[in-house]
């Protein structure tokens, strides 16, 4: 079996969430890959679009970020942040879309930190803020989540509630005045935790090989229910190669 | 808006003229693309003081007024970069340092915020944020608020929908409009009265335009108005908001302008080593803001090879095999 | 919006589709431009009944599909077309004789309605209509909207601006969002996905076709998607909000489709006048809409001298010097 | 002197209205004329747009309608509704607004009525309704209204408040949450009007040359001041030169 890096698994694990017909709302980073990996190996009819405004485009090469004109090249059209998130709110399209969110924290029920450590107005660590990921997350039904497994980035409370997951529990998305809908999965460098139907609390549904669910436990704040979890199923062969000859053959990402 | 007088002029007149210090800003682009840099480095070299900036992810541009000391209150969504700052460095500096008054929002709430003042109606609603710390916790207090005539009453507003039966939303947020004092952008193509053909996305420039008090267009080209009046669908500003037109070739680097150069990821890495440091960031000022009389001549020290590198490829419109790692 | 199943196909077959009696419906263009006439003509054809309709001004296809008796509800800004028919004369009698539940609006408030439609808000709002009966007087009951779950809750409210110190406004109305179950537009360029590229002024067809459930696309040509692809930023539609895409050429006539061809003055006035007597109408009918089976037949009728005086002028767009006494 | 008719009057009176810097918002008809005339007469520098999103077209030939293909021509810019009206609803831009409406009836407020005679619901006559009348006299501040001077379109009572004039006197719009403004002139076939700077009631300010004030009040059901009334000034032979030259040679309006 070749060998991959965990890197290259996470990827695979997100691109497998994608379904074809998707439209995936893209990041920058890891989660473009994912997104173009999975229009190459499962969801050849899923779309990309990112919150700039460009929907479908050709990317001949990765793009650094979501207003990097290689996002605007042989797109379907190029228009603006309003059209893009429009194209989210609305629930005609909004309920097609997938989005792909990182950040620097997240919390069992799915909400996520990417605006600061301590207090707001005078932090310890500042980070980029929402940007477009409070809009998605309030918006559309499924959401992955790429994050490292540090205890830290899972904490028992995150410091600032930058977009919103599951809240504080069921009926809570729906109570706020949000859209049903909410995060989907949890994708790190150890494993995948998917949220439960009832409770809306993260359970650790994939290990990586190799990996532990107890290692996965020792790197959270919060514990997770690793009843439901089964070993990850490592990348084929036609996966890895797509991923590195024809998504990121530069190693921009990867 | 300026319908009558002549507007084409120099950077540093129409950054003497419209950006005053204490004033509200607005910039256009989006990160890497499209920052107006010549019209920020100018600023930066005019020591305005005391700004009021809004932007959703106007990376490059803000973290460098950031840097330059420009700003004292900031209105943001998203202050990052892409690779070589997925936080911006001054940005973060200067909040963990609380040397800048702040206030987040998120980035579809920033551009309706725009689209509101361009419509001139006091707010637009969106179901997004609904539950999240960006509506609870305000940068600016209720007391600063009721003293300062130039900002809204409120961060944010949650009503009841007024038609309960209608749009599946029991609830939504109401968000401010913004009319900045004066807004800058940088297009590919105006002709002398501003009228305005920006190609690839467009991000919030037009709103940010319209809502705007003053407007300063900075271009690749001035071309004839005839040609741009060919294709009037293709302009996506007419000529009656702006008031200054500026020639300004590479106006945008080191930031990307579609179908003309891409952005540098060299000097992108460069600024970003030296914004950690504030020794280091005042030397890179020195040097590559201050140290030179006007953007030409930034363009002259950066060199010709350094240019035709980042040279935009006809077919795609960005620098095909550009070395980005 | 449909993703992945074949888009081209016959216009009877995308009429047969999506427009469904009683169903919700907006067409495209304004006046005498690109309004969908191939399709309206196709819908009176297949004696589709009592639809209701959402009309800013959509002169000729609005009157038509009323003096097809395909609408029995109509929520429109302006019934009015040009020099013909200063007030649409179909429209103008099914209201005097009581034929047709209608509310009306203004222009502004029906483009706002759209545009809440198509950001997926319940409302928008203005500061038009304040003090007027647009506001005061409804078409539709409050009962009436309490047992259709397809119509809001109000016509309009007014609220106290929730930031009272900010936009200089004391009040604002507030438009409730349209989302018809299908928005028909005609285009100049599409691609057999559906994405379209309008030439001249777009109106407010792009929001009509993001607030649709379903859209049904006539264009002019089908073009290669590369070819669109070029200028991405041309194109006001992309594909992912489109069901069905129709080739129909002249599918406007005999309204005008810019850069193709003119308006139709002759056949217009004709229309007008048999439109002023019922039984006229009824003949006019007979002859150009029920006695062709397609707009192909309605074309050859009209024959090649009356398509050509009307065609495009290359430089202006229009057929330059029409006779249009 | 050359001979004229009242209809060239009426056109010119209103373009004299159209100050040099207006941006001018047009309908159809008579007032595409009268914005044509000033241009070449006494406002160089105006520029015509309409609601449907086309500004400073290239007016070659007279469109007959504001979506007419002519006003796409040579324009600065083709957009749609949305941006048209915010152009007017903004004060940046809308402050230099001057909108040219016509009704079937105006009261002595200058409110319009351009929607029905009777009831609403069931009109003995039905016109076509505001279009963007209602928007651009609710937004601008200054407004031209053409009307035939006739009794019953100058009635006590309006059957139906489709566009708003100054509604029922001093302060009305602003207790109603209107922008202030409000309409300048009513030009009629036989004279012009203007309206009170405080009662916001209309007067008599011109009477055609032939026309007696009197006969003005004779086509009026409510009456009007006409103590400051002066006789108009004829137009001068360049002015119809124009307007029967360059503006509408082929007599499409005129």
């Amino acid at each position: 079996m070749t060998e991959y890096t965990l890197k290259e698994l996470m990827t695979l694990m997100a691109a497998r969430e994608i379904r074809d017909g998707d439209i995936v709302f893209c990041g920058t980073g890891i989660s473009m890959v994912a997104a173009m990996a999975a229009k190459y190996i499962n969801a050849p009819n899923s779309i990309i679009f990112f919150e700039t405004g460009a929907i479908d485009s050709k990317l001949e090469e990765i793009p650094m970020a979501v207003a990097d004109p290689r996002v605007m090249f042989g797109a379907a059209s190029n228009s603006g942040l309003l059209d893009a998130f429009a194209t989210m709110q609305n629930r005609i399209t909004g309920d097609h879309v997938i989005g792909i969110l990182g950040a620097a924290q997240v919390d069992k029920y799915g909400n996520l930190n990417s605006t600061c450590i301590g207090d707001y107005s005078k932090p310890k660590t500042r980070f980029s803020g929402s940007g477009g990921a409070c809009d998605v997350a309030s918006f559309v039904p499924r959401c992955l989540i790429f994050m490292q497994h540090e205890k830290r980035k899972f904490p028992i409370k995150i410091d600032y509630l930058t977009s919103p997951g599951y809240l504080d529990g069921p009926g809570a998305r729906e109570r706020a005045g949000l859209m049903s809908g909410g995060p989907t999965a949890v994708i790190t460098n150890l494993g995948v935790m998917y949220f439960d139907s009832e409770t809306k609390e993260m359970y650790l549904a994939y290990y990586y090989p190799g990996v532990t669910p107890q290692k996965i436990l020792d790197n959270m704040e919060f514990s997770v229910d690793i009843s439901r979890a089964a070993e990850a199923a490592p990348p084929s062969e036609q996966e890895l190669q797509i991923l590195r000859e024809r998504v990121d053959p530069y190693k921009l990402i990867l | 808006m300026n319908l009558n007088q002549e507007k084409v002029m120099t950077l540093d007149k129409a950054i003497g003229m419209y950006v005053t210090d204490g004033c509200h800003i607005s910039i256009g682009g989006f990160t890497v693309s499209r920052n107006p840099m010549a019209a920020v480095f100018e600023i930066m070299r005019q020591k305005k003081k005391n700004l009021h900036c809004y932007a959703h992810s106007n990376g490059t541009g803000v973290d460098e007024l950031i840097g330059g000391g420009c700003l004292s209150k900031l209105e943001i969504a998203y202050g990052g970069n892409g690779k070589a700052a997925p936080t911006c460095i001054r940005f973060k500096s200067a909040i963990q340092r609380g040397d800048l008054l702040f206030e987040d929002y998120s980035n579809y709430q920033m551009s309706l915020r725009f689209h509101a003042g361009a419509m001139g109606i006091p707010f637009m609603a969106t179901r997004s944020g609904l539950g999240t710390d960006i509506v609870n916790k305000w940068g600016f207090s209720k007391e600063m608020r009721g003293k300062d005539p130039k900002l809204p009453d409120k961060k944010i507003e949650i009503i009841d929908n007024p038609f309960p039966n209608w749009g599946n939303a029991s609830r939504v947020v109401l968000v401010p409009a913004i009319n900045p004092d004066v807004t800058i952008i940088h297009v590919q193509k105006a002709d002398k009265y501003g009228t305005c053909r920006i190609e690839g996305l467009t991000f919030a420039d037009a709103d940010q335009v319209k809502a705007s008090k003053h407007v300063i267009i900075t271009c690749e080209e001035i071309v004839e108005t005839d040609t741009l009046r060919e294709k009037p669908e293709y302009n996506q500003i007419p000529f009656i908001h702006v008031s200054a037109v500026v020639h300004v070739p590479y106006g945008a680097y080191p930031s990307a302008c579609y179908n003309y150069y891409d952005y540098d990821p060299q000097m992108l890495s460069h600024v970003s080593k030296f914004a950690k440091d504030d020794d280091l960031y005042q030397k890179y000022l020195e040097k590559f803001v201050y140290g030179v009389k006007d953007h030409q001549e930034l363009l002259k020290l950066m060199g010709k090879d350094q240019l035709a590198k980042i040279s935009a490829d006809r077919r795609t419109g960005y620098a095909t095999g550009l070395d980005r790692r």
